[in-house]
């Protein structure tokens, strides 16, 4: 680097540091862009997906969207597949994933959690016409249609089961009815908003899990600035109740605990 | 003994052929000559059963077939063998070296031995005078080369009767008289055969008989040595004018 | 027993008649808005970079046939998935942030390109020499050769396989989902993963899927008649 | 910025580096127990399908010919998906249950069957029919012609293209994650979502790709080389 | 007036020309024969540039190619505009009309106005007897009257010498007539002409020098006349005697 390089090179200095900036606080950056991308699948009802108009929502987005209005900014939905999301949020895509994503300790490795906003149940589902399995200890050695994404699979094989790969509840259930798997464990809200669906599917649940995981929205690590603000409007809501307003509108009860 | 009786073939509209009847005597050699489109190709092609005629008779050596009537594919298979197609450009199967090329018919469509259908053919082509370029492939041989192939491929058929279709008008003229030499040879051995040629050297040295044809009939038929110097027909005539 | 179950089941199958007429609107919209111009867009862009690909691999300068060489392994050798999530998520990583709809078609089309672009090869290759020279000899460019007299005999011959191309696109879209664009798949998803009636809801995609297509192979068809007018 | 920031923190290059050396054997695992078998499997049994439509589409035989073509049109223009999704979870709707590896066999036979058709289709047709004729002249019936004569022919023009074929096939085999069949794409999807790092593991895995697809390639060239002996 | 001094053509071992000096004064015609692979049609390639001769200097009207040297792409573009070429087997744009043939180069290369192109187009095409063939595609055309567009083609470009590359070869015999026609026509209106060819009837009717190659060299030179009843040459006349 001669003299005539410095300029530039203070320039870059100066543009890193500006960048830096808005790196380490997100939240500035958007409120800046008076923003807030958020990704999700939008696929995955009640959580998210697409009524019959066409229009988004569900229960994390309308407290996704809450959260945003508190906040000050516009709440953009970015909608795309599971894999994508990751890679997206990595990608600097978007700023917060809502999407029912657990909070696990590996997930935490790599990423930040906002405060959890729900609790749910894991449920052992089997096909009605199933009279042997009765609790999470018969499923030993049978095969259980676990979706990659969520932490049921550990569940899963933790009671012995072998796993059978899908892409989501609904292959699950599909598999359970045809008789080519002999269980499926997954999240309790996500089986009952199937079943209104379907009233006719042949599947029924046999045993409920004692512990119950917790949700969260997701972030990149070093979000901190964001995270305080969500985790921030995510409170004042529960104090005011708008929270168990949204939860019931969904649910009926308060799946906050 | 080949005879043609009354055949007519049509394709769509164009009738090409008219009522050609025709007789050729065992070990005879007749010359087709006339102009393009006349249909010369087209009565050597029903010779050999590629174009199905509209209606006629055709008999070879007592095997007879008659158009009028619907013709099963089968008696077709076999009325083919009795002849032997010599093209205009070759047709060997560039896929095969020259030995596997006239070996090809008598494995498949007679299945004899291999062992025996390659000393056969290797016979065959030492015959034609190509017993170095056994294991050619086409693209490795001249035209002339190729040409003299075809008659080998031909001719392990064991046919009747061989027809030949401008059998040198693809060739370089230096490459012609090796193949008419080989067709010549044929002729003497008493090898029944129908050539469409205007090489009138092969007319004049080889044939029993000429036939001109026009317009889908035979016009005018005589030994070489009459039709040339003394065509009866105008038409005749003036088509020897334009070619010589 | 499907069958039978449905029409053994009033209810059920009116539910489903309904479910199929009401998502019939969204696919459409996705259809229009999305699949049918990335379709397009995509191929005429991709096309016109297959032309410069089979030139550049037929050329004779080396350094221009490796690079079109490796370009053509890449893609033709690694999943359009991938392809997708590099472009729009790998390359924010070096500072190049892409539009989703700009990120689908840079994508399809360098697909396109590298797929296509063996078969113009191919297609230039089987023109006789004879028709260069007969160019060159009325003192022709190389460049006006290949405009007036090679490409158009290589348009001929690659009509049918450069159709199939085609048709492998329309469908290949529903990748770009991957990258945020609302094509007629995702809107597929959308509609079955509320009401569960998947089978159902892609056949009917499949359905739209096989209209467009037909109607591209109707074009083939005209394509290639028209074409094989002088022949 | 990206490389920067990898080789800035050395933790994380450190964890990259880990993740790419521990995924490659299981998505190795998955290559050579499913993807490839697979791909072979359906490219062989989808050419015998080939053949026999191409032979059909051009046949005498209206019905025959009529159904090839339904058939062609039907699965080019309906999304690959979608045919693995009917056989695998709407045939047990009729009583038709199959296996994992078997469904997918079908659907990617089926695929491979009706693109390859038009292929082989277009090859026959270019084949001259002096060729034919040669071979009835000596007494052939049309199935010893097609045998002996015009597929050995044929097979020389439809190499470049089918390798296209065959080549994109290995590619969508990721699709038979969708019946349950855990090939290597579906590896790389498990890893990943373990460890969230679905850019490097996807990339990892679009190299194994092509490095099959690189084979794929040379053994096209070799084909080429080999069927072009004659020419 | 063309010359050619010490042309070489080396294909990788094969050397196929081994120094031709040829001169050839305006208006005359030259007919070259020769046995297949004797470098005739090299000859003409090289001076239609098609190929690139290894050595010797071509010169044409005073513009001259130095091929010792290296030759810009240009200045071949700019030579070879001063020869037309017509091909053994025409290679006609089949995509094209007779007309658009023939309108092709003037409109592309030269830049002509359409209609003026047109109107030159159709006059050609009325000189070699195609003025009811215009709108026709190569494809529907017979040999004879592709080969005439195929002149036309070249004419349209008002070359200084046309050069034929056996024009007739791959006619039928009744159709080599109608082409000789044309090209003796050229060759009264005192065109250069420089033709391979093996029809002894336009060699001695048109030309005003025979040449025979062989080997890649020039073997003899005289008037028809001459040549074709006593060759000063034991090759010239094995090879007269062999294609006669
Ligand atoms: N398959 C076909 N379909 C339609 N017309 C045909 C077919 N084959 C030949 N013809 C027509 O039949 C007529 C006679 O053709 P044929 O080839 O028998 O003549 P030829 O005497 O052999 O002529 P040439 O000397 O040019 O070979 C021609 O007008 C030709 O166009
Ligand atoms: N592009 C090429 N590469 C290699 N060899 C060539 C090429 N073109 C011609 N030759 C060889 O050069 C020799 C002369 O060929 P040329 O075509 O000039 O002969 P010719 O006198 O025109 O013969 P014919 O009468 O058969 O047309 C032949 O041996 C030929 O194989
Ligand atoms: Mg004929
Ligand atoms: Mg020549």
């Amino acid at each position: 680097a001669c003299g005539k390089d410095d300029k530039a090179d203070k320039n870059k200095k100066t543009d890193n540091k500006t960048a830096e900036k808005t790196e380490n606080d997100l939240l500035a950056k958007v409120k800046d862009d008076g923003k807030i991308l958020i990704g999700t699948e939008g696929t995955y009802p009640p959580f998210t997906f697409h009524d019959t108009n066409g229009n988004l929502t569900g229960f994390d987005v309308d407290l996704a969207e809450e959260v945003a209005k508190r906040i000050g900014v516009k709440a953009e939905f970015k909608e795309t597949q599971w894999d994508a999301m990751f890679a997206g949020l990595d990608a600097k895509r978007f700023d917060m994933i809502a999407n029912e994503v657990g909070i696990r300790p590996d997930r935490q490795e790599k990423y930040d959690f906002s405060d959890p906003y729900i609790t749910s149940a894991a449920v052992l589902v089997t096909n009605k016409s199933n009279t042997k399995v009765k609790s999470f200890e018969d499923i030993k050695g049978l095969n259980s249609a676990q979706s990659l994404t969520s932490n049921y699979g550990d569940m899963a094989k933790k009671y012995g089961a072998n796993l059978v790969g899908v892409d989501g509840f609904q292959q699950a259930v599909e598999l359970l009815a045809q008789n080519r798997v002999d269980v499926t464990i997954n999240d309790k809200i996500a089986y009952l908003d199937y079943t209104k669906q379907k009233p006719d599917a042949p599947i029924k649940i046999v045993a409920t899990g004692e512990d119950a995981s917790s949700s969260g929205f997701m972030f990149r690590k070093k979000s901190d600035t964001l995270v305080d603000s969500v985790n921030k409007a995510l409170k004042d809501m529960v104090d005011d109740g708008t929270y168990k307003k949204i939860s019931e509108k969904w649910f009926g009860v308060d799946v906050l605990k | 003994m080949i005879s043609i009786k009354g055949l007519h073939k049509q394709f769509d509209q164009l009738e090409v052929l008219k009522g050609i009847d025709l007789e050729v005597g065992k070990g005879k050699v007749v010359v087709v000559i006339g102009p393009s489109g006349s249909g010369k190709t087209t009565m050597l092609r029903c010779l050999n059963v590629l174009e199905i005629p509209t209606k006629g008779i055709i008999s070879i050596e007592g095997n007879s077939l008659d158009f009028s009537k619907n013709v099963p594919k089968k008696s077709i298979a076999v009325f083919r063998r009795l002849t032997g197609m010599v093209f205009q450009n070759y047709n060997l199967f560039p896929h095969r070296t020259a030995l596997e090329n006239v070996m090809e018919g008598p494995v498949v469509v007679k299945g004899m031995e291999k062992s025996k259908a390659r000393e056969k053919a290797a016979a065959l082509l030492q015959k034609v005078g190509l017993g170095d370029k056994m294991d050619y492939f086409p693209s490795q041989l001249s035209g002339g080369q190729q040409q003299r192939v075809g008659i080998a491929r031909a001719l392990a058929m064991e046919p009747e009767v061989m027809l030949f279709d401008e059998p040198t008008s693809a060739l370089d003229p230096e490459l012609v008289g090796e193949v008419l030499r080989v067709m010549k040879d044929l002729a003497q051995e008493g090898m029944t055969m129908i050539v469409v040629t205007h090489e009138m050297r092969f007319a004049r040295e080889a044939a029993d008989e000429v036939i001109f044809m026009d317009g889908g009939v035979v016009v005018e038929r005589n030994k070489p040595e009459e039709i040339f110097i003394n065509p009866k027909e105008e038409r005749t005539r003036k088509f020897l004018n334009m070619i010589q | 027993m499907y069958l039978n179950s449905i029409f053994a089941d009033p209810e059920r199958t009116a539910r489903l008649m309904d479910i199929a007429k009401t998502s019939l609107q969204p696919m459409l919209e996705g259809a229009i808005m999305n699949t049918i111009p990335l379709t397009i867009i995509s191929f005429i862009v991709g096309i016109i970079l297959a032309v410069l690909t089979a030139l550049a691999r037929i050329s004779q300068g080396k350094v221009l046939r490796g690079i079109a060489g490796v370009y053509v392994s890449a893609i033709r050798g690694t999943p359009l998935l991938v392809q997708l999530f590099i472009i729009f998520y790998g390359l924010p990583n070096v500072g190049i942030t892409l539009d989703p709809f700009l990120s689908a078609v840079i994508g399809f089309s360098l697909s396109i390109g590298a797929y296509a672009s063996e078969i113009i090869r191919a297609a230039i290759l089987s023109i006789p020499k004879g028709q260069w020279e007969a160019g060159y000899s009325i003192g022709m460019t190389y460049a006006q050769a290949l405009k007036r007299i090679i490409l158009p005999q290589a348009a001929r011959v690659s009509v049918p396989p450069l159709s199939n191309s085609f048709i492998s696109l329309v469908k290949d879209t529903s990748l770009a989902s991957l990258v945020l664009v609302t094509e007629m798949f995702r809107r597929a998803q959308e509609i079955a993963s509320r009401n569960y009636e998947f089978l159902l809801v892609y056949t009917e995609a499949a359905l739209i899927y096989w209209v467009i297509c037909f109607f591209l192979s109707v074009l083939q068809q005209y394509m290639e008649k028209r074409l094989d007018r002088y022949v």
